[in-house]
């Protein structure tokens, strides 16, 4: 699989909640032959600290080679993207790992918790290409409260899905967990696309797994390199061998990945 | 900038113990994969060499994760020598390093002199393998598990060893936990060794505070990076006042500043490591900021710079 | 950040062996001048301790510049002790120390074991000087120049002397640049030191290219800051599972959260150094930042948490 | 002397030239104790890397507390300077050191080459206290080039003062070295400031030697703290033993320094 190191032109940088940014950035190359479930790796400083490249989805992909990325502050190196203004450079090198595999199994249903609705997006622009209507297909995506869900929201119902939304707080949608709006339509789809904080993917892998459902999940450890080099981004197969993220993943068959919680 | 493309081309052939490299710039073990991880990223025929990730006899699968934490300038790792063992690397990873235009060296590791031997001589005589470097920190079994870097007399034996086992150019490689690095280096010449590696990484730690867990599941890692090369500078500068054998330098290294500096202290070549990771042109940038120094300095050949730090009173 | 301000209190108190303190939140030598450099930006009074510049018998004037330099998250010093010796600092420092309502520590420096010894003495039973910290890492000049500090027996043997020459808490100041920190630490504690502090500097080393000269006059220097902090934490771990008495964690330490770490590997005090210097508020910052996280962490007591790294499987 | 840590708003970030900024903050409690020579450390990133804090001199105080910095990008420090804008924070320790000492020998020269201008123009502004009238005094200023040089002429020039410019191309004033302009006028002043690259002062402290005209220079060395606490700042005194820059200095009486060129 090819994948380009790219010096990559912010063209937006839109506030999408206190502390959620999403980034629009040319990338020609990458977004060319970017796929669903895959990453970047983007510098976030040009000094030596913080060192190393920040992994994000890719959060859709748009026309003229436009890559956009949805992401949330965390420390140091998400506190210094924030500082990048349309007209600055980045440094990306990308499409990395491997995304999600396209079921034809289906209607499907596009799980997020938090960050992990990153990237749903582009998987759910790119559901179109196979059989079924959109409106069969579930999306459920949950965050702590509205202000972080809302735009998000749109923009799925923009592609013409039917969104549930669950907040921590119940200022939108279902006041709860994400994962407790899956029982209920779980009978009715026949594949899980998920990506969220662990304990979310070990809930719905679970869930999955007793109702025969295939599920895959995209999951996060951290990484040095993104590449395959540094076998730093170890976890576990329910055999207890070692899986790399970058490279085997990110995005695994639930099946595959041993569940630690 | 255009001046860089424009400037006549210095000379940067280096022999490193029985090793001729095209340039000094080589990759370090364990940060450059089996080299093809990065066949988009980099022109890999214009490396100087590539050190491959250490390979023991028996594939072994590391540690459990999490395995690396990023420190300030600098990172902590704890992969625990994961690699697919000496038989997969033969058939899976030689056929496309020989087809690559750059110098091949294999590090090893083990945990007796055996292991090491074995290696060396398993390693002798392929196409597209020209040298050995010998990981000498990690722990000998046999002696209780100290490594064998710490301790001038076991680095002395592993060396012969490995130089008795093979007729390829040997690179010792030397841990940097040590109270006298000149010391080791001089254990391991007097071992027959061709030439010198180092540094390889610092003993760290880090904690977790809210979970009060170690941030490693091995608890303690290596540390690599920027935050190290002074230390690196300084034990390569005090190597090369010990020792008669070509030295490679690494340690933090990740532009062609940071490269002149141990060429200057006294290194022959060096090794790029952490900086892969986060700029995968390092190491081409390294060789194109050489040609310009060498320009600027009015010098043709990098040979002619090895060594050359001034010292004595500047005024 | 109101939170901060409205949390209870917790007991910071802990006792550095024979050195009780309020709050376990100390300046380390040579970064914080003798207290008074401080006085218009520290609220002095609210530290744990203040470790003032290393003392020696004669005033030393210091190495020629340049004496510093900036390097990644680091920085390297060679300032080569300069101070104003033991007269001048009685006469001139003391009483302005006796004025704080913070414990002194005065770090004391020589080239022999009757220089340690004599200052020992010379520094015992005045108002406003509560323990000694011992550098050891000055080279023995009996011995050929090797530092006191990365031999056990000297080691040993200037704790002894230091010891026999006051009553005051002994604590004895670890050179990080050694193969065996815990064997060192074992070392101090045998020749009778109330406690260990560690680390002091790794030795590190820049050259400026375009003159080839090195970048200290004095060629080597104290590598310090927030690069060394994986380095440091390893190291005080490593010694609260070698020895009994107390321990003061150093290097690179900015915020409560670094602070922290080394209070969960085992150290029952810590200083805080290069931090001063682009953060004059860090020591203050760590005091607030302690109260908060005994709160969260719902201990009622700094003590209790001291050594209570959780090791073993995370899961 | 009493001495600040200040969290300083910035008002305003002009550019002068490629590499030339002028740096406004609201400083009140710094720039009100302020005096002509002396300087500020200012905190150029949030990371760990540039780690230590940088020197400049105090190069105006104007009304409601405003400091004002004049800056060249050298390396990574000045770099993350360069992109404060107005509303962000900075972080000063402040005023540090000994500044200039007004002499009642008049009239005096300013001179100063390359961004040894900074100081010159708070002294400029501040020896209107003293007796002779201000075209009576002598400003000498060098610089590389035109563009460097000229903002800063007008700012002296405003103040009443007559200004003589050098550059090392020719492209404002006498083409070649500001200590070539000093020669003719050395005969009229009775006391000489400088500040500027370290032979610059060199070649002038021997100027006034020669002349028997007291000379003062604000010298630049490496710094870690600017308190007197790290003894990293140290020149050597004619008899070789050492001062402390940040303490001492920065500015010298010329015949208290060893000129080592
Ligand atoms: C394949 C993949 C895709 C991701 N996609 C997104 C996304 O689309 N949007 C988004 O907001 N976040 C995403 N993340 C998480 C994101 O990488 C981290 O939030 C980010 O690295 C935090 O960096 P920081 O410097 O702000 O935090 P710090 O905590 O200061 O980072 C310190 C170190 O820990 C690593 N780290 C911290 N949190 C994580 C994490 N959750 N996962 C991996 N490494 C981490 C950092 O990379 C860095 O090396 C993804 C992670 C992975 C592995
Ligand atoms: C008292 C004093 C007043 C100064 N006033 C001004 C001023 O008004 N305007 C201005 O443009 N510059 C001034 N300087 C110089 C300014 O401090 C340096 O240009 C700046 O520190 C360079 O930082 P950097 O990170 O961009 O460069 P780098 O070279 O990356 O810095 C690396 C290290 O070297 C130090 N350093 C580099 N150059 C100098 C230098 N010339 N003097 C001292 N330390 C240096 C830095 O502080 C840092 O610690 C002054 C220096 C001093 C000591
Ligand atoms: C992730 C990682 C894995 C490494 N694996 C090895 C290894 O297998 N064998 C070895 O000799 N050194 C290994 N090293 C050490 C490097 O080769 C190098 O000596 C060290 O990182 C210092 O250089 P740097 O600061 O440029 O990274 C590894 C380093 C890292 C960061
Ligand atoms: C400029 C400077 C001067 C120092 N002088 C002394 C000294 O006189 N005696 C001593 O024992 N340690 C001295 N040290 C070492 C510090 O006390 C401390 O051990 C070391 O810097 C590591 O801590 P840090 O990373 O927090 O700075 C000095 C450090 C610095 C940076
Ligand atoms: S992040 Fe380096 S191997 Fe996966
Ligand atoms: S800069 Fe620290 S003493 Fe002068």
């Amino acid at each position: 699989m090819p994948n380009f190191q790219e010096k990559a032109l912010v063209q937006a940088h839109e506030q999408l909640a206190p502390d959620i940014f999403r980034l629009t950035v040319h990338s020609p190359q990458i977004a060319q032959a970017s796929a669903p479930g895959q990453f970047v790796m983007i510098k976030s400083s040009n000094t030596s600290d913080p060192l190393l490249r920040r992994p994000f989805s890719i959060h859709d992909v748009t026309s003229g080679g436009m890559l956009h990325l949805l992401y949330k502050v965390i420390g140091k190196g998400t506190r210094c993207l924030q500082n990048l203004s349309p007209g600055e450079q980045t440094d990306l090198i990308g499409p990395l790992g491997h995304g999600f595999q396209f079921s034809v199994q289906e209607p499907a249903c596009l799980l997020g918790g938090g960050m992990g609705i990153a990237p749903l997006l582009y998987l759910a622009k790119s559901l179109q290409n196979v059989s079924s209507p959109r409106q069969d297909h579930q999306i459920l995506l949950g965050a702590r409260t509205s202000v972080e869900l809302a735009p998000l929201v749109d923009d799925f119902q923009q592609l013409g899905y039917t969104v549930q939304a669950a907040t921590d707080d119940g200022s939108l949608g279902h006041h709860g967990f994400v994962s407790e709006l899956l029982e209920e339509v779980l009978p009715s789809v026949r594949t899980v696309y998920v990506c969220g904080p662990h304990p979310l993917m070990a809930a719905i892998a679970r869930q999955c797994q007793a109702a025969d459902v295939p599920c895959q999940v995209s999951l996060e450890t951290h990484m040095a390199c993104g590449l395959g080099a540094c076998l730093g981004c170890t976890i576990y197969a329910p055999d207890k061998s070692y899986r790399h993220v970058c490279k085997h993943g990110p995005v695994f068959d639930a099946n595959e990945v041993l569940w630690t919680l | 900038m255009d001046a860089v493309k424009t400037i006549p081309k210095a000379d940067l052939q280096v022999n490193i113990g029985g090793l001729p490299l095209r340039n000094p710039v080589m990759t370090a073990s364990g940060t450059f994969g089996y080299g093809r991880e990065f066949e988009n990223l980099v022109n890999l025929h214009r490396l100087g060499g590539i050190v491959v990730k250490g390979i023991s006899i028996q594939p072994r699968p590391g540690n459990p994760p999490p395995r690396i934490v990023e420190t300030s300038s600098g990172m902590l790792n704890a992969i625990g020598l994961e690699n697919v063992g000496i038989e997969r690397f033969l058939t899976e990873k030689v056929p496309y390093l020989k087809t690559l235009r750059t110098k091949v060296v294999v590090n090893i590791l083990g945990d007796s002199l055996d292991e090491y031997a074995y290696l060396a001589e398993k390693l002798s005589g392929h196409e597209g393998i020209h040298a050995l470097e010998v990981n000498i920190s990690c722990p000998n079994v046999k002696k209780g598990g100290v490594a064998f870097g710490v301790d001038p007399e076991m680095a002395k034996a592993v060396t012969a060893a490995v130089k008795t086992a093979t007729d390829l150019p040997v690179m010792i490689k030397l841990s940097p936990n040590v109270t006298d690095i000149a010391s080791m280096a001089q254990a391991v010449e007097q071992g027959g060794a061709d030439s010198v590696s180092l540094i390889n990484t610092l003993i760290g730690m880090g904690i977790d505070t809210s979970s009060r867990r170690p941030k490693l599941a091995n608890v303690i890692g290596g540390l690599s990076g920027p935050a190290i090369k002074p230390v690196a500078l300084r034990m390569v500068w005090q190597v090369a006042q010990a020792v008669s054998i070509p030295i490679v330098g690494i340690g933090g290294i990740e532009t062609a500043e940071d490269a002149i500096e141990f060429l200057l202290a006294g290194a022959t070549a060096i090794q790029v490591g952490t900086a892969n990771f986060y700029d995968p042109q390092a190491t081409e940038k390294i060789i194109t900021g050489l040609h310009q120094y060498l320009y600027e300095q009015k010098e043709i050949c990098v040979r002619s710079i090895i060594g050359t730090i001034r010292l004595g009173s500047s005024t």
